[in-house]
């Protein structure tokens, strides 16, 4: 059974150096995996994710990476992702290679990576510049009508991590409601690490809804608020209220790195994170 | 104002691809008024929302819960958007040329970014598959730049034709919605002009909030001031946003 | 609102000639429609199947097809499909030009069809036969790689038929169990035709179940026991006697046509087709 | 005894890709009597299933309403088994050759055939990708051709390593499972010999059920009969399943 603690979960599955897949689009969004991450201080991470919002934000403005493969990186419905952008525009606090697609393309990049195909296949990328200033954008002729189709090549991360609302004693996931390109994520990954608001005895997952099972699970972490500011389905709502404050948080360096110092490294784990924020006037 | 002249402009049981904020409003705005069967996708995987709230981001559970379905995202660009089955895509950007060509990933060389804006998103692919495109954008001359810094996504390309001879699916912009009035393509060149403005705007002031030397229509005509019902409606959704969006998080820990 | 009687349906939706996909693996088999095609005496059809069981049998032994376009064709778990077998092999009742695939080409060629590119990528075919039969398997380099690629032409059928379990009055489509290819079937058509078990007010569709909106639906058709005899999870189970029976009914042509000639020609809708089975002592 | 070889053959853990018929009696068998946790896929779609009874076609009910998950065909395909996700599969055929090629497709010429099978169904890709392949089929010279009529699914094609040379994923067939007993492939020329028998025939007998000339391994081991344990297990779920499959269908009409 491969239920662990986050902590020891992102211990034995990411590395420095690591090709590190967290998804989730908008919704279940891993966030205590990434402070996690950001506490065990990984470093020369290769980022990918499609949306790298806040918790990239926070990552990158932490110095976890020196690589980010995305489609749309901002805040989202507020601005900018500001760490983001100064690791970008001014290599703090380290420089960041970015390897840019569309939401398309990167979509067809894990189905390809999922399919473990060595190429996928889009009508994308149409008049744009990023096929200038992505080289693995490339197209292939199609063998029945000649036709020139755009391709991206495979993503296939060492480790992809997502956060779901269940999984049973096993090791079965469930995910429900807006799931994004993380299943695709999941199985093109080599190592696949699962936080959940709760484990129970037995799933009782509806007929035909994302299940992941147990043997393609690497570990399983009960991390109850572990999608926050994001939001879990059926358990809490997205703290759109957060959102916007951190706008706020992330603009200016010192403050930034105050956040991260006061409320990741000054906690051990997901619920001392959750009890500082509180404990700081934060309602949640 | 932009937001009531782009819900005017949407049609009953219309296939429309909705990003967050202005084109998020103008579409339930729509649906709300005059609209109830507009099939209004997000690229979050929800097909035929109804959301009672606008959401703040394009993955809100309101999305979800309200929706017909709820697919995984690569099937949404794959199966609905690239397989042509939706009628109307909104975009916005920080830079759009006089042929509706759209920036949204940086100001300044890629390389050197002066500013590193959010990036492409869904818009390349939305731009090339939804039969059109409005584009909704506030003028400036900062803004309606007479060449992009960097092309995140197609309109029309050099004009004159180009995007329909290269065999783009989709049609392209059809329309720009500004906070100065309404532009739409010539139909040889293909370029953006002038043909609606809105009531308190004069043409002078538009021009000179365009960066290129902006042309006027035949005729421009005045767009109708919000009605009583429009500014109703408009206002009692966003205050059930503002209330929504108030309601404190609670962690189950 | 696309709701019509099986016979509108088909009559307005299935035409001589036309690329025609009934699609159902195993399960949720559109049999009510097919046996209303040959009821309305379509002919010249190309049958687009994965796995042309006995409802092909039963289509092509009257005479509606002449291309068929498949990757198994076979009794599932008893043997052959005689009344496909003797078209074949001896163009009775008329010649029958197959299009053979293997299950995931056939698959990839759905895909690609609901994605509307112009072909499908799949590792497939290795040291097979089958790209020697058919000239439509070909293959691509990959442009990262060099690696040769299997590819498969979309299938865009003129018309998909599917039984389902559920549609609500606004004519929205629920499918829950094993839905194959379907819903890339369904998609990947110019028209889309559905038979329900049942119409409700409120489709009460769980999160992330296989829902096909009512816009891309051509029409509606209530028909309770359409699948039989295959079956719809939540209403009966496989008929599996009678797919034994069939081994002996459909192995003699002449003993094929008078099965044909009572239940489907005899009849002029499932209904009575269910009431003459029944009165001749067949338990359903 | 097929089936209880096979079942023998089979360890816990094992994701294995099912067919109907004796495949599906033997991983079920092994499931029931000492792999709990083996991992069933049908190419329906079901994963992990586990049903009480066998089922008669690919899509039963029984399988999707055991499964850990149900996913649509073509995700079964893309996903899982060309992913590499399946340690084995199980095959049967009309034909084999000596280097566990099989036709399931046509006896005689393709365009006048004497005999139409169904065809390869999921065998070509279940043949290249599995990490390894049980064939299930029973001998006869007819049936262990020196020469197929047509190749469905490869086994290690023209032998002498050619399929790892070719690059196929999966290491190809490693048994075939007959009524005479156990075939495994030649370590360097890859050709199928006979390894096992079962205690009441011959290794004659077995040579002469085979359309090619049939080798023997250094020495042939004789396969212990079946359990009591077995035999009983695996009546019981023949019993299960003729029961189940008794019961009459009724239509709600």
């Amino acid at each position: 059974m491969p239920v662990a603690t986050l902590r020891e979960a992102i211990e034995e599955h990411v590395h420095d150096g690591d090709m590190v897949a967290l998804e989730g689009f908008t919704h279940l969004i891993p966030f205590a995996a990434g402070h996690e991450i950001i506490r065990q201080r990984r470093r020369h991470l290769h980022l990918v994710r499609m949306t790298p919002d806040l918790l990239y934000d926070q990552m990158i403005g932490a110095g976890c990476a020196d690589h980010l493969t995305f489609s749309w990186g901002g805040n989202p419905g507020v601005g900018s992702a500001h760490r983001v952008r100064e690791a970008i525009e001014k290599s703090w606090p380290q420089p960041l290679q970015v390897h840019e697609h569309s939401h398309a393309g990167m979509a067809a990049a894990y189905v390809a990576g999922a399919s473990r195909l060595p190429f996928g296949l889009l009508r994308g990328y149409f008049g744009t510049d990023l096929a200038t200033v992505n080289p693995d954008i490339r197209s292939v002729a199609c063998p029945y009508t000649g036709e020139q189709i755009a391709t991206v090549p495979p993503l296939n991360p060492d480790v992809t991590i997502l956060h779901a609302q269940k999984a049973d004693l096993e090791g079965n996931v469930l995910m429900s409601g807006i799931v994004g390109a993380q299943k695709e994520a999941a199985l093109a990954a080599k190592r696949l690490v699962v936080t959940v608001e709760e484990i129970v005895e037995r799933l009782d997952a509806p007929m035909n809804s994302v299940v992941l099972p147990a043997w393609v699970v690497s570990a399983v972490a009960c991390v109850p608020g572990g999608a926050w500011p994001s939001y879990a389905r059926g358990y809490y709502a997205r703290d759109n209220a957060f959102c916007i404050a951190w706008d706020e948080i992330s603009r200016d360096r010192e403050r930034f790195a105050a956040w991260i110092e006061r409320y990741v490294y000054g906690t051990r784990n997901h619920r001392e994170f959750v009890q500082a924020l509180r404990a700081d006037g934060v309602s949640l | 104002m932009m937001t009531v002249t782009a819900a005017r402009m949407l049609w009953d049981r219309a296939v429309c691809f909705v990003g967050i904020g202005l084109p998020s409003a103008a579409a339930n705005l729509a649906r709300l008024l005059k609209a109830p069967d507009i099939v209004l996708i997000y690229e979050s995987g929800t097909i035929g929302t109804r959301p009672n709230v606008l959401p703040l981001s394009i993955g809100d559970g309101e999305l979800a819960d309200t929706a017909t379905c709820v697919v995984p995202l690569p099937e949404i660009f794959a199966y609905w958007l690239q397989a042509g089955r939706v009628d109307l895509g909104f975009l916005g950007a920080a830079q759009v040329d006089r042929f509706g060509n759209l920036n949204s990933t940086v100001i300044g060389p890629y390389d050197r970014p002066q500013t590193r804006l959010p990036g492409a998103g869904g818009a390349p692919e939305i731009a090339l598959h939804a039969k059109q495109v409005y584009v909704i954008i506030k003028q400036s001359p900062r803004t309606f730049v007479p060449s992009l810094d960097f092309v995140s996504s197609a309109g029309f390309l050099g004009g004159n034709g180009e995007r329909a001879r290269r065999g783009a699916p989709g049609r392209g912009p059809q329309a720009i919605i500004t906070d100065y009035g309404l532009m739409r393509p010539d139909p040889t060149t293909d370029e953006f002009v002038l043909v609606a403005r809105y009531e308190h705007v004069t043409v002078a002031a538009a021009v000179a909030a365009c960066g290129w030397p902006l042309r006027t229509g035949a005729a421009v005509e005045v767009i109708a001031p919000p009605t009583l019902e429009e500014l109703e409606a408009l206002r009692e959704l966003h205050a059930r946003t503002r209330a929504a969006h108030a309601v404190r998080v609670k962690l189950p820990i």
